[in-house]
């Protein structure tokens, strides 16, 4: 550690994808915390949870990473029990989806122990589940219920945007926060390579400001971070307009400063989250804004979100249902320069084909 | 001789599914099916064999794995590679994919990617059934992985202390994704199902379809007289979970144990009628691909239709 | 039919319970449709959901009116499977929180079923739901998740707030909607006695003006309704500030256009729901007027809902983790007349005590 | 003569039970316990019966229904009492209230008001327990509904799996809320857990606190040895399912049912130990209700405090 403060240089940045920052957190988990486990169905197969915990079940063996039956409800209280008598849990479900499975343990047991009994009990567990995306998964495999989470007081709720985040925040999780996380992970990222700056750049259990700009400001969530981030490249290329990034990372606990901040400069706004727009995550910010100053905007916000039905199968529709690059950078300008701002947009429809074509293992 | 035509009949049901899905499989690299697919090849004679059992208008409520259910049960096919290559003409407009199919007009219910989450509804249709009289009966398929979900805990409990007419059908591949049953279930499904006063049977021969056939007539008479029953039917997955490869070489599985199976499938070992029905029904099958292709995709005045 | 048509005057004004109404469209709704059953835990004994289906069992015997056992999820599957078939299901939790465990019927089934298969199913079917509040109910019996269901397209959620809306809604719910139905009903309100009106006045299944202002509009839920049409008579009678109460009443399709027309007309804005702040009713109320108007404010609003924790059982504590009569009043006030409005606030503090002291049965 | 000493004891924490209780039902009119109780008057020999047997370390998960649970594992009545007055001293600081009592620090775990959702808890404290070698051993207590829903099924099935060292015990009073046992249950619950290879025992006796804890003790020696097993207890709730009061009026139930009950009550039967221990206790409760009437009552500083 001195060493390492001493010559910062020598720490040099990497590339490193999402799964395997996963990866290293989950093998992290282990190696320093000798209570911690990990179990969820799967997890000790070849597959390891699309890869973020390959191997991890051959190197602490069966008692530290174990596959378990389909039982949601059943696996969320039993991490629990392990939770009250001191152990760590991480537990899997590698669709959000099936995490209303153990709705029942998730929000009136986990988020509630540490105050219903007055501070007596602790529940501190990892609960990480995937959010599905493309190719025809459709309307059970699609879900990302971070609004539904962060609305009951007790969980705390991040989305991790980046391998950076991941190693930034998942040690801090998983060593010192005393309650119950969900981490809501985008399976379109796991593939993906991101660059891991070097240590002083850490990213915090909070929001903070992915990109800096002073015309429009964008709040994203997940992977949707990473659609704006292109989209600021892009209008900062083609229009000369500045967007400002903020990863909102935290759904429970975000920066509201920061964001009232970065849009007192803009004033504009443009939303870019993973879910619905009903009674979702653009609610919310609205919301903080409008209690810090409600004449904050000059002009009617620009969401993005999943259409307003289930997710179809059909990929024609799959196109359309999600917001692409085209829409996100449509957002901006249009709140930058107007609905006519005769600006060129990218033909590029569907995120998936923007990163990869992503066909699998589901 | 009339056993001979059954035989006959159910081969060429059974032949048509696995056409059907080598046909799935040799248009995967294509990405017109941009679905994810869960094959049931090595699994056709359960659906066949359980379909032709039951009366055309018992309902069957499925699963992910349900092109043979869909097709058993008397399913369009256009309709289903329509719905697969996710256009209009599609049987839900391409909004549902593979992964559920139905066709409530043959009286094949939905089916869900979430699993045991369908054993209930066939619970409550049964219900219904018996509270306006008649003897409909539905049946619940699910895999064995399903059995370990709480609510088939308490769907069972619910069916035999009302006593409503369903057929638990469970199609027991051994497997629930890479995991093998003896380290999910503690249980055996047929003992654990006698606990709650149900009357149940294992079937060892689930390749054969006459054999699932008869299984099934008699499960369902029982279920018509008026109790539950639960039909445990061992089978065998050749295909990965999901997707169209083979997964031997992650070493989760053995060949042999697949192998022993394929000895005794009639879709391989009566290679004679095979050959002799194959010929139609691949162009049943082209006939189907080219209705899919034909098909225009469904767009923005699809997109919000059918919510509420 | 046309009898009543032609003598409006006949019908006049009657006093009935919550309860009352809920039974009476129950009834109704046994009588009318001969699909129709209840089904629940408890529903067919002497308490029968707090008086809401007391004597139907014995009325129209066991195959209609049936108790089952501890089953959430299974009884929700149970009712989707005879919705398929064309049955009418009527299912009860005597607490919201126990709707968690039939989280994945709900939304990951029932508000699927109809898009997911392109129109070709349909599960109309209405599950009720009741919201604990008080006596030291604490923090598993006191939820109240409008957002958390009306997030996900496909489910439509009400939240009744008087015999009037019971009456009016229900029979449209279960005679014409094509869908599944959650509705929100709140335990204090069972035992309130309401006058109700010609059937001219009907309760839309939507949102509508629950009295009529100029100064501050009230946007309002369930039992918070009738906090905010007592503050509102308050502040008319001790401040001559005329308060707009709206009752939001259907949460996943409240309508918006009236709530923008009377922010308009007034300029400021009070939310008052049952649940907690974050992610909440409120946020989406904010984001559809920012949507429509973003200077539509002249301060930013007041926001009345939970105090940010789970709910604590000792009386001192509820009485302050709610929201009370002063508090309402007070945020009126402070909107009308700004935070030095000098006016004397109601002593009262829990609306518990407002109404009755309610001490169950639970 | 040890077995004289040890009824003694047990009697004497059996009737502190009942003498609290009846406190309570004393306090009640006077609003100054403004909490849902669910009264355990009828089951305590269960609760004394069990905590005897299992050892100090040992845990126990409860519900709702943990007055007795609570008293019989050692917690104190003074923060008991300030619980139940919703008091700054109460145990959780009047946060918990009579549904949720707990007392980590003698081995009483969280009490919830959520049916059968404790049940898991157990089995994950007994999986930790197991990781960690050792012979503590994690007990889920439940009523009878609670083994409907569908956690207890993936709780069972898990732990004969994994081997835990977890006692289940079911506390039968033949109810949930009002309704009776053979309108919920279509199965037997020793029967149920052999499905799953879990051994199990039924003991009728459940007013007797040397049977209770004779068969808890032989329960929780098969359970040290690494194997679950599933105690069923019969008992008899005397009071309503929650709330003070009687409710033999609303016809749901005979008097028969408990009177039957009663008349082997030792708490009742043995007057003679009752007059003799009685009074002390009465003090012990007298000083308990007086440390919660003297203790302040939490507001703004607590209200947002402890919620991560
Ligand atoms: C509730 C739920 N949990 C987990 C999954 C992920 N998953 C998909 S299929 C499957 C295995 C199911 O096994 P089984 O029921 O035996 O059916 P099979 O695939 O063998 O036909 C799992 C765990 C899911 N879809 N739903
Ligand atoms: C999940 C859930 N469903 C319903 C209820 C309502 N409820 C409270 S107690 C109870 C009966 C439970 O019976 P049992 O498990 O036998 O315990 P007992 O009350 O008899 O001790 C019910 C249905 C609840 N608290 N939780
Ligand atoms: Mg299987
Ligand atoms: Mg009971």
């Amino acid at each position: 550690m001195t060493m390492a403060a001493a010559k910062p240089l020598a720490q040099s940045s990497r590339v490193l994808s999402y799964a395997g920052a996963l990866l290293e957190t989950m093998d992290g988990a282990l190696r320093d915390h000798p209570n911690a486990f990990i179990m969820g169905q799967g997890v000790d197969d070849f597959k390891g949870i699309f890869g973020s915990t390959t191997g991890l079940a051959e190197k602490y063996g069966a008692k530290r990473v174990f596959d378990v039956p389909l039982m949601e409800e059943g696996m969320t209280g039993v991490a629990i029990g392990a939770a009250l008598v001191g152990d760590y849990p991480i537990t899997t479900h590698i669709r959000a989806d099936f995490s209303f499975l153990a709705m029942n343990q998730i929000i009136n047991m986990a988020a509630k122990y540490s105050y219903m009994f007055g501070g007596l009990m602790r529940c501190p567990m990892l609960i990480r589940i995937v959010v599905g995306r493309s190719w025809g998964q459709g309307a059970q495999h699609s879900q990302s219920p971070q609004a539904t989470f962060a609305h009951y007081p007790g969980l705390t709720v991040v989305m991790p945007s980046s391998s950076q985040a991941v190693l930034d925040m998942y040690p801090a999780i998983i060593n010192r926060h005393p309650g119950p996380v969900i981490s809501i992970e985008h399976r379109l990222l796991y593939n993906l390579d991101f660059t891991i700056s070097p240590a002083d750049k850490r990213v915090p259990l909070t929001s903070y400001v992915a990109r800096e700009g002073s015309d429009v400001t964008v709040v994203a969530t997940s992977v949707m971070v990473l659609e704006a981030l292109r989209a600021a490249q892009y209008v900062q290329d083609r229009a000369g307009v500045s967007a400002e990034v903020i990863d909102l990372n935290s759904i429970s606990h975000p920066d509201w400063e920061l964001v009232a901040a970065s849009v007192r400069k803009t004033r504009r706004l443009v939303t870019a989250d993973t879910s619905w727009l009903e009674y979702g995550v653009g609610g919310e910010v609205c919301r903080q804004l409008m209690m810090r100053d409600p004449g904050l905007l000059r002009q009617p916000p620009a969401m993005l979100g999943m259409a307003p039905a289930p997710c179809p199968t059909a990929k024609s529709l799959e196109d359309i249902y999600y917001p692409s690059q085209h829409d996100t950078v449509d957002a901006i300008l249009t709140q930058a320069k107007g609905k006519n701002h005769g600006i060129d947009l990218p033909v590029e429809r569907s995120m998936t084909e923007g990163y990869k074509r992503f066909r699998g293992p589901f | 001789m009339k056993d001979e035509a059954i035989y006959r009949r159910l081969f060429r049901t059974a032949l048509l599914i696995r056409l059907v899905e080598e046909r799935i499989i040799a248009l995967y690299p294509s990405d017109k099916i941009q679905s994810p697919v869960h094959l049931s090849i090595g699994q056709e004679a359960v659906a066949v064999g359980v379909c032709d059992a039951l009366r055309a208008d018992d309902l069957v409520f499925a699963t992910y794995r349900s092109h043979g259910f869909y097709i058993a049960k008397g399913g369009k096919l256009d309709a289903m590679f329509a719905e697969l290559y996710g256009r209009k003409d599609g049987i839900s407009g391409g909004k549902a994919g593979s992964m559920h199919l139905a066709a409530p007009d043959v009286g094949l219910m939905g089916s869900s990617a979430v699993v045991a989450s369908t054993i209930p509804h066939a619970v409550g249709a049964a219900l219904s059934f018996k509270r306006r009289g008649g003897d409909r009966i539905a049946a619940a398929v699910f895999g064995d992985g399903a059995t370990e979900e709480g609510v088939y805990h308490e769907s069972l409990n619910f069916a035999a202390l009302m006593r409503v007419p369903v057929l638990f059908l469970c199609e027991d591949n051994g497997l629930a994704v890479h995991s093998h049953r003896p380290i999910r279930q503690s249980y055996r499904l047929i003992e654990h199902a006698a606990a709650y006063g149900i009357a149940g049977r294992r079937l060892e021969e689930g390749w054969d379809m006459l054999a699932v056939r008869q299984a099934t007539l008699e499960a369902a008479a029982h279920v018509r007289s008026g109790e539950p029953f639960v039909l445990e039917i061992a089978t065998s997955r050749y295909k990965e979970h999901v997707g169209v490869g083979e997964d031997f070489h992650f070493n989760y599985r053995t060949t042999d144990s697949v192998d022993a199976w394929k000895r005794r499938d009639p879709l391989i070992v009566d290679a004679k009628l095979v050959a002799e029905l194959s010929p139609e029904l691949e162009r049943e099958i082209d006939a189907a691909v080219a209705y899919a292709e034909a098909s225009p995709a469904p767009g923005r005045l699809e997109l919000l239709t059918d919510v509420i």
